[in-house]
């Protein structure tokens, strides 16, 4: 049913080709499918794009530079503005990379909660991520039961640290506050509601032919490009790889829970789009875990408020819902750190993008990119 | 290979060209000079015992005290599974360093922003245009340590430090 | 009680009574126009009230509550509102054809409904080559979207405008193709005698003798009228708006309501060939006004294209294409061989 | 056979896709109608920062330790001291307190930071104007904002768990030589603050 996108009709004997031009268009910055300022400059010869040019930056605030005049605690509050729809793992990242610098051992309840959060915010995330991918493919109707599924996480959230979407939870050497006394009750019902929740989108998307069409072989993106490009988190999955830092190089309290890593074998949309899925799944299974296991006790390290990091530089990394989010810190001693250099999941793949989208039509532009899950504010930091 | 291993067999490797720093807790560290960095990517690459096919993250750093202004190569190797960390020391004017994106395509983008950032020149960049920052941008390099923009204010310091 | 074709005979008998003949046709047939475009427009702003409250409860919303009882005006304000809203001309379109696209695109959507039976004796002119007659005219459309798209001087509208030529080219073939069973069957292209032919209880409604002609004309219906999963010309998350991107006000109006007229009229086809018409579905229920039945029939239809829309994922075009050539047109062909191997082994 | 399956899949699939959507027809719907129904917000909801007062005395709590503008990351408070401590509480009491709501990040470290009770983050959420300027909250229209506010005063075994991280803040001042007083602030804080309490609860 495919039509090859390189077949050209022969002109008649004696008849003259039809002269084509390429042309050029600009996708974003204010576009339906950019998800955030993002513009794509597309060069194409009809539907078919013969090149792809990202221009990113629409949205730099620089926040490496703010981070140079911020105390350790004060940057916590911008880690949330990287990666707005998964703050908590960015967080997390910030925490594990300033702990790790300055040697500060975290309670074990802290060290639970922060993946019960992390974890939660992975499966919000992939939903936001579901979402989108969904309606850029022009099904709107999963968009809604995503959302409404994140409802319920953010509600949990909001229980706990009183925000819906920069939740600034958790603190150099722990988090700020316990949970509320019914979380644990609320999460455990949210965790049983959301198996058949992920079963029922798979109902709609996962095997449907129209969906397979426009994601199965689409934007393959094979191994050896993949980790060339740098790129990390699902796409790297997809791709075929077993890797994920929270198995392999693990952090926080990772290393005790059981869970699976879903990967793909083709490298194409559908792959991306199905490691996240299962990836919910597997989510779920270690908040029950952490759950059941919570210990009780201290839930934050003591840590002064002008907290100084000995002279040193760190560099942690941390499996975010989009890939390997990872802080590069040089510390200088002070109550501010020296240099930051954040490295985030989304501007590596971002990069794979024109290796991946090449003489498809503008369409699988669309479908890949909503497979890459770019959140825009995390590119240009 | 462990840190150790990786450390001994960097120097054995490398000789003199390389320099031994503290490691970033627990990543063996060196320091290259700028003219031996193509040589050392090049073996870091294609050596079946050390196989960095990841770069994982690659920044300026601005030393003005010393006058040092430097890129910091963060490596990993997938089929290894180690990692490494390098740095290039170059004086604060006209700092230039030959451009990784051949061995890493993914230093294309970091080393762009970079370029930018810090006023580093990358030489043999395949596509040496700004990034993040906007085309018409003419004034200095934002991430270095003493620079002063139109509209940047440092943050008052409230009761800190005084 | 309720059948219209008596107000109407009497309102007709009326006016025959000190019109003279030519000119009783002038205004007979002016005000029969002017019933069947109030009735659309009314339909058409229901239908999109309905739509959106339909995929509200699709995806567990409300949808519109504020204006009038859940929002039943909606519609008529948004109308209001597009009316009061500047009309923008781009500087680059090519302003006449672009001012007329709209125009046409709007008037070929009520031309169908000269030969489109409402209800028993409801009906504007019974033309004896009824069903060619629509067929050629709702292709029409094509038209005006094309040359919305060139006029727009918009890389996407053109995209947009190239793409629904495409598809409505192709999918025209599988369609016309697919009520041709219908045709033999009923030996007439006369959409009243195919309705009648179809009296007597559901049994004898031609969807039985044709499911295969049946599901073929509802998918190429949906690619005829552009709507999701075939909705590529105006594919949102592609092409922003596709043909009417540049399009603001009263003429993007004209459009959107079009689309929705459309929708109803091939729900209104599909009900009349395959569903009966106003026929109801049992003798003893022949009490309720037969336009009633055929409302209720079309507006059925039209809700299983809303379902379809908010369920199925956009097809991308070459797939699209590649479906009507390859997939519709040889079922298509089948279906007519074997109707008529059937009528000649029967009959 | 194999073409015959796919088709079968196919079809299957999307039937299964319409009859999921269709399950969800006449649920009661997630969204609520907003200005007439609202949310419900947590207790521990961060939105409008206010000032909290002493519900017996109406004073206000805050005693201008500056700890709040000190970890603001966004330096959205603006505070000011008092030279000479109130004469009914003997304590210093801040005669500017002004917060930027139009750069408040509302990350709810102020709240953490303080010792007295002075300033909390509320549920409060409605707080859009038409001028930029009236988003700038003084000291007495927050004061106003947080007269109504529920909040648990701090008991004596709280500042033990929570506030000994927290007794931090206070403690560096010692470093300040522009503020000698406050030297004697941290030390009474977790005694005075609940013994003030007390008598109010």
């Amino acid at each position: 049913m495919v039509v090859n996108s390189s077949d050209r009709v022969e002109p008649a004997p004696g008849g003259r080709e039809l002269e084509t031009q390429e042309f050029v268009v600009n996708m974003g910055p204010q576009h339906p499918s950019t998800h955030g300022v993002c513009r794509l400059i597309l060069t194409m010869d009809g539907e078919v794009l013969k090149k792809v040019v990202p221009d990113i930056g629409f949205l730099h605030r620089s926040i490496e530079k703010i981070a140079e005049n911020r105390t350790y605690h004060q940057f916590m509050v911008y880690t949330d503005r990287i990666d707005y729809v998964s703050s908590m793992n960015a967080n997390h990242a910030w925490c594990v990379a300033v702990e790790k610098l300055a040697g500060i051992e975290v309670p074990e309840r802290a060290e639970y909660l922060r993946v019960i959060m992390a974890e939660l915010n992975r499966i919000a995330s992939h939903l936001v991520f579901l979402a989108s991918f969904s309606i850029d493919l022009g099904a709107v109707t999963p968009f809604l039961y995503a959302f409404r599924e994140r409802e319920r996480i953010v509600d949990l959230f909001e229980m706990t640290c009183g925000q819906r979407l920069t939740y600034n939870y958790m603190r150099i050497g722990g988090v700020s506050r316990d949970v509320p006394k019914d979380f644990v009750s609320e999460t455990k019902k949210f965790c049983s509601y959301l198996y058949p929740r992920v079963d029922e989108y798979e109902a709609i998307l996962t095997e449907n032919p129209i969906f397979l069409g426009r994601t199965k072989g689409i934007g393959i993106l094979d191994l050896p490009t993949a980790i060339n490009y740098s790129v990390s988190g699902p796409p790297l999955r997809g791709s075929g790889l077993k890797w994920d830092i929270r198995k392999d190089e693990p952090y926080s309290a990772y290393d005790v829970f059981d869970f699976d890593i879903p990967t793909g074998e083709n490298g194409d949309t559908w792959d991306r789009y199905k490691v996240r899925i299962e990836e919910m799944r597997q989510s779920a299974r270690i908040i029950e875990q952490a759950l059941e296991g919570l210990p009780e006790g201290e839930i934050k390290a003591k840590v002064p408020a002008r907290f100084r990091p000995p002279k040193g530089e760190v560099f942690a990394r941390i499996e975010a819902p989009r890939g390997e989010m990872a802080y590069f810190i040089v510390s200088d001693g002070s109550t501010k750190p020296y240099r930051v250099k954040i490295r985030t999941a989304s501007f590596c793949n971002l990069q794979a993008l024109p290796v991946m989208a090449k003489d498809l039509k503008i369409a699988d532009l669309v479908a890949i990119f909503g497979s890459l899950d770019i959140i825009l504010p995390e590119v240009d930091r | 290979m462990t840190a150790e291993e990786l450390t001994s067999k960097i120097k054995a490797t490398f000789a003199e060209k390389v320099e031994e720093l503290p490691a970033v807790t627990g990543i063996p560290a060196f320091r290259v000079k700028a003219e031996h960095l193509e040589e050392i990517c090049t073996t870091l690459v294609s050596d079946p015992e050390l196989k960095f096919d990841n770069l994982s993250c690659l920044g300026g750093i601005d030393y003005p005290e010393t006058n040092e202004i430097g890129v910091v190569y963060c490596l990993f190797s997938f089929a290894k599974r180690h990692h490494l960390n390098l740095r290039v020391m170059m004086p604060r004017e006209n700092p230039e360093v030959i451009s990784v994106s051949e061995f890493w395509v993914a230093a294309n983008w970091f080393e762009r922003e970079t370029a930018e950032l810090f006023g580093i020149k990358f030489k043999d960049h395949p596509d040496p245009r700004p990034l993040l920052l906007i085309e018409e941008w003419d004034e200095g390099y934002p991430m270095r340590r003493d620079w002063e923009g139109k509209d940047f204010i440092r943050m008052p310091e409230v009761g800190q430090e005084k | 009680m309720f059948e219209l074709e008596g107000i109407f005979n009497a309102v007709g008998n009326f006016l025959a009574s000190f019109l003279g003949s030519p000119l009783l046709q002038i205004v007979s047939i002016i005000a029969v126009a002017g019933v069947v475009i109030g009735f659309l427009m009314v339909l058409a702003l229901f239908l999109v009230w309905w739509e959106r409250k339909l995929s509200a409860d699709f995806q567990v919303r409300i949808g519109p509550m504020r204006t009038g009882p859940h929002g039943v005006l909606q519609t008529i304000a948004d109308a209001l509102k597009l009316l009061q809203k500047e009309d923008i001309v781009p500087l680059t379109a090519d302003k006449k054809v672009f001012f007329w696209a709209p125009v046409v695109c709007f008037v070929t959507c009520f031309l169908a409904y000269i030969c489109i039976p409402f209800g028993k004796g409801l009906i504007a002119r019974d033309l004896n080559i009824g069903i060619l007659y629509i067929v050629a005219i709702t292709t029409f459309t094509v038209i005006s979207l094309l040359m919305a798209g060139w006029a727009s001087n918009n890389k996407y509208s053109l995209l947009g405008g190239m793409r629904s030529a495409a598809q409505i080219v192709s999918y025209e073939v599988p369609l016309s193709l697919s009520l041709l069973g219908t045709v033999m069957l009923a030996q007439s292209l006369s959409m009243v005698t195919i309705v009648q032919g179809q009296g007597g209880s559901f049994l004898h409604w031609y969807i039985w003798r044709q499911p295969l002609g049946f599901l073929l004309y509802v998918t190429a219906a949906t690619a005829e009228v552009n709507r999701t999963p075939f909705d590529i010309p105006e594919a949102e998350q592609e092409l922003v708006a596709g043909y009417n991107i540049e399009y603001s006000g009263m003429k993007f109006a004209m459009f959107f309501l079009a689309e929705f007229i459309n929708m109803f009229t091939v729900c209104a086809i599909a009900a009349t060939l395959f569903l009966g018409g106003w026929n109801p579905p049992f003798e003893f229920l022949s009490f309720i006004p037969s336009w009633v039945w055929f409302l209720g029939k079309s507006l059925f239809l039209v809700f299983i294209l809303m379902w379809f829309r908010w369920t199925f994922p956009r097809l991308r075009v070459d797939h699209l294409m590649a479906f009507a050539w390859k997939f519709l047109l040889p079922l298509a062909f089948l279906n007519i061989i074997v109707t008529g191997f059937l009528i000649y082994l029967f009959e | 056979m194999r073409a015959a399956r796919q088709v079968w899949s196919g079809v299957y699939n999307l039937i299964l896709g319409l009859l999921t959507v269709f399950k969800h027809l006449g649920h009661k719907a997630i969204t609520l109608q907003y200005p007439d129904e609202r949310m419900p917000m947590f207790e521990r909801s961060r939105g409008v920062v206010v000032l909290l007062s002493d519900p017996e005395t109406g004073k206000l709590n805050c005693t201008a330790c500056m700890a709040c503008a000190r970890i603001c990351p966004v330096y959205a408070i603006d505070l000011e001291r008092s030279e000479e401590p109130d004469p009914e509480t003997k304590k210093r009491y801040p005669v500017k307190f002004e917060i930027d709501n139009t750069t408040c990040a509302f990350c709810g470290l102020c709240e953490e930071a303080c010792n007295f009770d002075a300033i909390k983050l509320t549920g409060k959420y409605e707080f859009s104007v038409y001028d930029q300027k009236t988003l700038l909250y003084d000291r007495d229209f927050l004061q106003e904002l947080g007269r109504d506010v529920p909040y648990e005063k701090r008991k004596k075994p709280v500042p033990k768990a929570k506030a000994a991280p927290k007794a931090d803040p206070t403690s560096p001042k010692p470093e300040e030589p522009g503020s000698p007083k406050p030297e004697a602030k941290p030390e009474e804080s977790p005694k005075e603050s609940p013994g003030e309490d007390k008598p109010e609860a």
